[in-house]
């Protein structure tokens, strides 16, 4: 694998202060945090502080989400990893504009109990903490034990209606709320074509034969359901809508938003052709697309493959996808 | 031979630890990589050695495990802060005011560890994790409190035994949970550095017991 | 090589088919022509109309720098092949709000002639286009033979720029002599670290050795001006940042905009850790960045590679640059 | 032996040539790769096994090179569009009104459709390009006006010499020019081309001749 690489120890820090110096007219460093980014404007006095946080190689996700309008402070963990305990303290703290914060993460062992954590040592300062867990990925547990699903790329949808409705002035109950509407809203898969390296192992974590595929696989690489005869990108396509609208059972007519992602060294150009098929089936199913979402949204290393995410609308859900947001993943570039 | 090892001095044990964890980087990986993201070794063995680094030459045991636990909380984060860090906040703590550690302490030290974990955790034995080489350990050392030296080889075995129950389990918790079937077949990571831990401590507690 | 692929001879359509229904609230198939993408606005009546084109492989270029406030219409040809002459001038002509077109291209053979044709056709129809060609790439050819260097990522700065003017209602002439200024401005280059595969061809082009790269490698895999050992991410960026700046020669105290863009199969992170090198030594040479763009912007398929571009600004580049502009891959998301 | 051979009917050749030129496919593409992008061979046989679909199977030649240049120009662009497109339209144009194509015609094709050819591009003998292997297979078509098989088979021999000849230039033009020395050692992908149509071109029309 050759990579773009100094130390692999440095990476994350790297990353970090490349994207804040990037990005220094939207985001900043936490004070005494390299490990927790700022929107320029929080915290925002009176607003409801919206924070998240998460391994690190899906760049953009997750701290390019961090912005106005969006998310107001972002945890960053190594590779892979949750961020600390810590570290998503500091991101309440920096969030908090004294209206209450709300945790907006993924269902990963270790952001649970991180988030636990910094919930308790942000109590202790008076900080009313709500969290809403991400479990959009149908792959990863049936239906019965939805709370054992992971939380991959419908997060997005999580973080752009909970930080819309937090900009609009609503209370953190009423954030929680429509964050967490959201993701119950949303459903999502992956595939895998080709394995990503963790630089400090220098191998990938796991191999995909030859033309075989991995439908259902992680954001980490977790393994999929199942190792199929690798499809044509209309058969993949299909199978992928198939498995998110199967599991959504949307009543006729639902309008929805739909993100397809890559997952880091897929082609553009091949997100659309998947869209294409996928774009078509949805419709085959009656739903109507409001609105899509193609690119890298949400990726692992450079791993190949991509990801569909389904998020069902109602009016509330409409105006705060509409609403803008600045963040640099998401909004004016 | 002695019935208990010093506390102060014994921020050794520690070192040695992290040196074993750095050593099985790789291997620590490539098992959670089977199953999980492939980061466990790499993230362990960032965490061990700075530690190590910050272990004074002469730290008690005692502090030598706070220190550990500062760094994976503070500095590490993913599954293994939390839960390693309660481990050895726990462990630390238990025996802070202790001048010996006997087996009854050190039986108290890792019950104590293991409430750590289960604090921030929800794992059980069966459930494909650290849990499954923590617990028979704790009861080894329980069942063991009057003859340190037995305890010690006791605990390291049931530690080794408990990882290696792992491999033939179906993961019902984690990243590999929905795997099923295919998460069979390879030991679980957390229990791998698990059982590298315990034998290293009861290894180096041994030494330190021959000591006197 | 695995990839979403159905019948390779069908990628081009399916790609843009994908592209105009994903984006289809900013953009149009052209009537009579499925490989030319129209701005849903455009023709803007009165209006100086913008047009690019180019071969496909590159996305979200050529196609998602389509919509308002930047290109008008976009002729789309096989992968890393030129548009047909017809269709830039179908392109030409739906661009055309009875101001005039400037058509903002790339220095490559096809495109040069394609262009030229189209032009002569359309000049037949009574429509006044003029064209800028962008030549941004230093290391396609000694400073002396400016006018033989190719067209790369600067050719967004280019549309940014001329399609700002345009929308600001400048009349053909001043919409040209801006893009002219900006891509004039612009100094990139390209290090390639893995090839690409032409699906239909099915294996690469070109083979990089590993531990080693390309220097100075072209948007379509054209081989470099060296091959290197392969460095580390700061040595590389270091190197690349000395290319540009050495060729562009800019006095100290300018301001610039900065595009680093993946090639398509570099993890976003990757980016990042780059432009953190670059950032510190484009300062450390005086300069002071203005405003940075870091994405995949202009890609090659799935090639591992990243390309740097630096724009000196003025202040109506700067004005025009911060203007707003919504196409799907700058501006609002 | 005829001295002519018919425009009706002769559209078969340019079949011929499109049925060659898609079998050299996956080699257009790859000798392009090597200094180029890869595409000339995909693009050539896209553009050419279309154009042969739409040939008539009693065409004559010229409506054939006239299909050819319409398929080109309007639906496959890249470099190869307005090349060959000018090529074959002007080759076409000019025996559009003859019956018979004897060696003066033959010659005058051939010299039109170069003209074509410089009249979108602008590259010289010895840039690397097409031109090395179409600008002496016109010369050697004036040079043998009054024989046309001499001339058929020397036109195809000095567009063979003229693709060789690319192998050991350094280009000067298109994608190659900055590669220098690189791109020594490899024939141009253009002149490859041009040679393999120029020798079905001519083996074809010889065929036309025997048949009479
Ligand atoms: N709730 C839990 N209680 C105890 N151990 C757990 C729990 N969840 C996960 N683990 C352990 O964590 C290990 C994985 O650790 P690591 O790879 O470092 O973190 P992550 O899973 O976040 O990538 C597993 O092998 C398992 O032993
Ligand atoms: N100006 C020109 N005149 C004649 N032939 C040219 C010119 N520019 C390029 N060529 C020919 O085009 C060939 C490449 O064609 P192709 O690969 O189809 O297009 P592209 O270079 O656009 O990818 C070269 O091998 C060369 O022979
Ligand atoms: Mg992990
Ligand atoms: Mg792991
Ligand atoms: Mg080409
Ligand atoms: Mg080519």
């Amino acid at each position: 694998m050759q990579r773009f690489l100094n130390d692999p120890d440095d990476i994350v820090d790297e990353t970090v202060r490349g994207f804040v110096r990037a990005h220094a007219d939207r985001v900043r460093l936490c004070d005494g945090n390299a490990r927790v980014v700022v929107a320029r404007d929080a915290p925002v006095s009176g607003k409801v502080g919206i924070v998240t946080g998460g391994g690190s190689g899906h760049e953009p996700a997750f701290v390019g989400y961090t912005g106005a309008g969006m998310v107001d402070a972002t945890a960053i963990g190594e590779l892979f990893s949750s961020p600390t305990a810590k570290s998503f303290h500091d991101a309440i703290k920096a969030a908090d504009g004294g209206a209450g914060v709300v945790v907006l993460y993924g269902n990963y062992a270790g952001d649970n109990m991180n988030v636990k954590m910094a919930s308790r040592m942000a109590a202790k300062d008076g900080v009313e903490v709500l969290t809403v867990v991400a479990n959009d990925d149908v792959s990863s547990a049936p239906p019965e034990e939805r709370e054992k699903r992971r939380g991959v790329a419908g997060e997005i949808f999580m973080w752009k209606i909970g930080g819309a409705k937090a900009a609009e002035g609503a209370d953190a109950a009423a954030v929680r709320d429509a964050a967490q509407g959201a993701i119950d809203a949303c459903r999502s898969v992956g595939v895998g074509l080709a394995p990503c390296t963790l630089p400090a192992v220098g191998h990938p974590n796991f191999s995909i034969e030859a033309g075989t595929m991995e439908m259902g696989i992680g954001h980490h690489g977790e393994p999929g359901t199942s190792v199929t005869k690798l499809g044509t990108a209309d058969e993949i396509a299909s199978e992928m809508t198939r498995i998110v609208l199967d599991d959504h059972d949307l009543p006729s007519g639902t309008e929805v938003a739909v993100l397809v992602s890559g997952l880091g060294a897929t082609p553009r150009g091949e997100l659309y052709v998947l869209y294409d098929r996928m774009a078509r089936d949805i419709e085959d199913r009656g739903l109507k697309i409001h609105k899509a979402y193609v690119g890298d949204y949400f990726t692992s290393l450079e791993m190949v493959g991509a990801t569909l995410t389904v998020m069902a609308l109602d009016d509330e859900r409409k105006r705060l996808l509409a609403a803008s947001t600045d963040c640099p993943a998401f909004g004016a570039a | 031979m002695m019935a208990s090892f010093p506390n102060a001095g014994s921020g050794g044990i520690v070192r040695d630890i992290a040196a074993v964890i750095v050593e099985n980087r790789a291997y620590l990986s490539e098992i959670d990589g089977k199953i999980g993201d492939g980061d466990h070794g790499v993230n362990m063995a960032k965490g061990f050695g700075r530690a190590a680094e910050r272990i004074a030459p002469d730290a008690s045991l005692s502090d030598a495990l706070s220190t550990l636990s500062d760094v994976l909380m503070s500095e590490i984060g993913g599954s293994m802060g939390p839960l390693y860090g309660m481990f050895f906040a726990e462990m630390s703590e238990t025996v802070a005011q202790d001048t010996h550690i006997d087996g009854a302490r050190f039986a108290a030290m890792l019950r104590a560890g293991l409430e750590g974990i289960e604090a921030v955790g929800a794992a059980k034995v069966g459930d494909k994790t650290m849990i499954d080489a923590l617990v028979p350990a704790v009861e080894a050392a329980e069942a063991n409190r009057s003859d340190i030296t037995a305890q010690l080889r006791e605990v390291a075995s049931a530690a080794e035994a408990g990882r290696d129950s792992t491999t033939d389990m179906v993961a019902k918790l984690g990243r590999a949970a929905r795997l099923g079937e295919r998460s069979r077949g390879v030991p679980d990571a957390g229990a791998t550095s698990c059982a590298l831990i315990l034998r290293n401590l009861c290894d180096g507690a041994a030494r330190r017991l021959e000591q006197g």
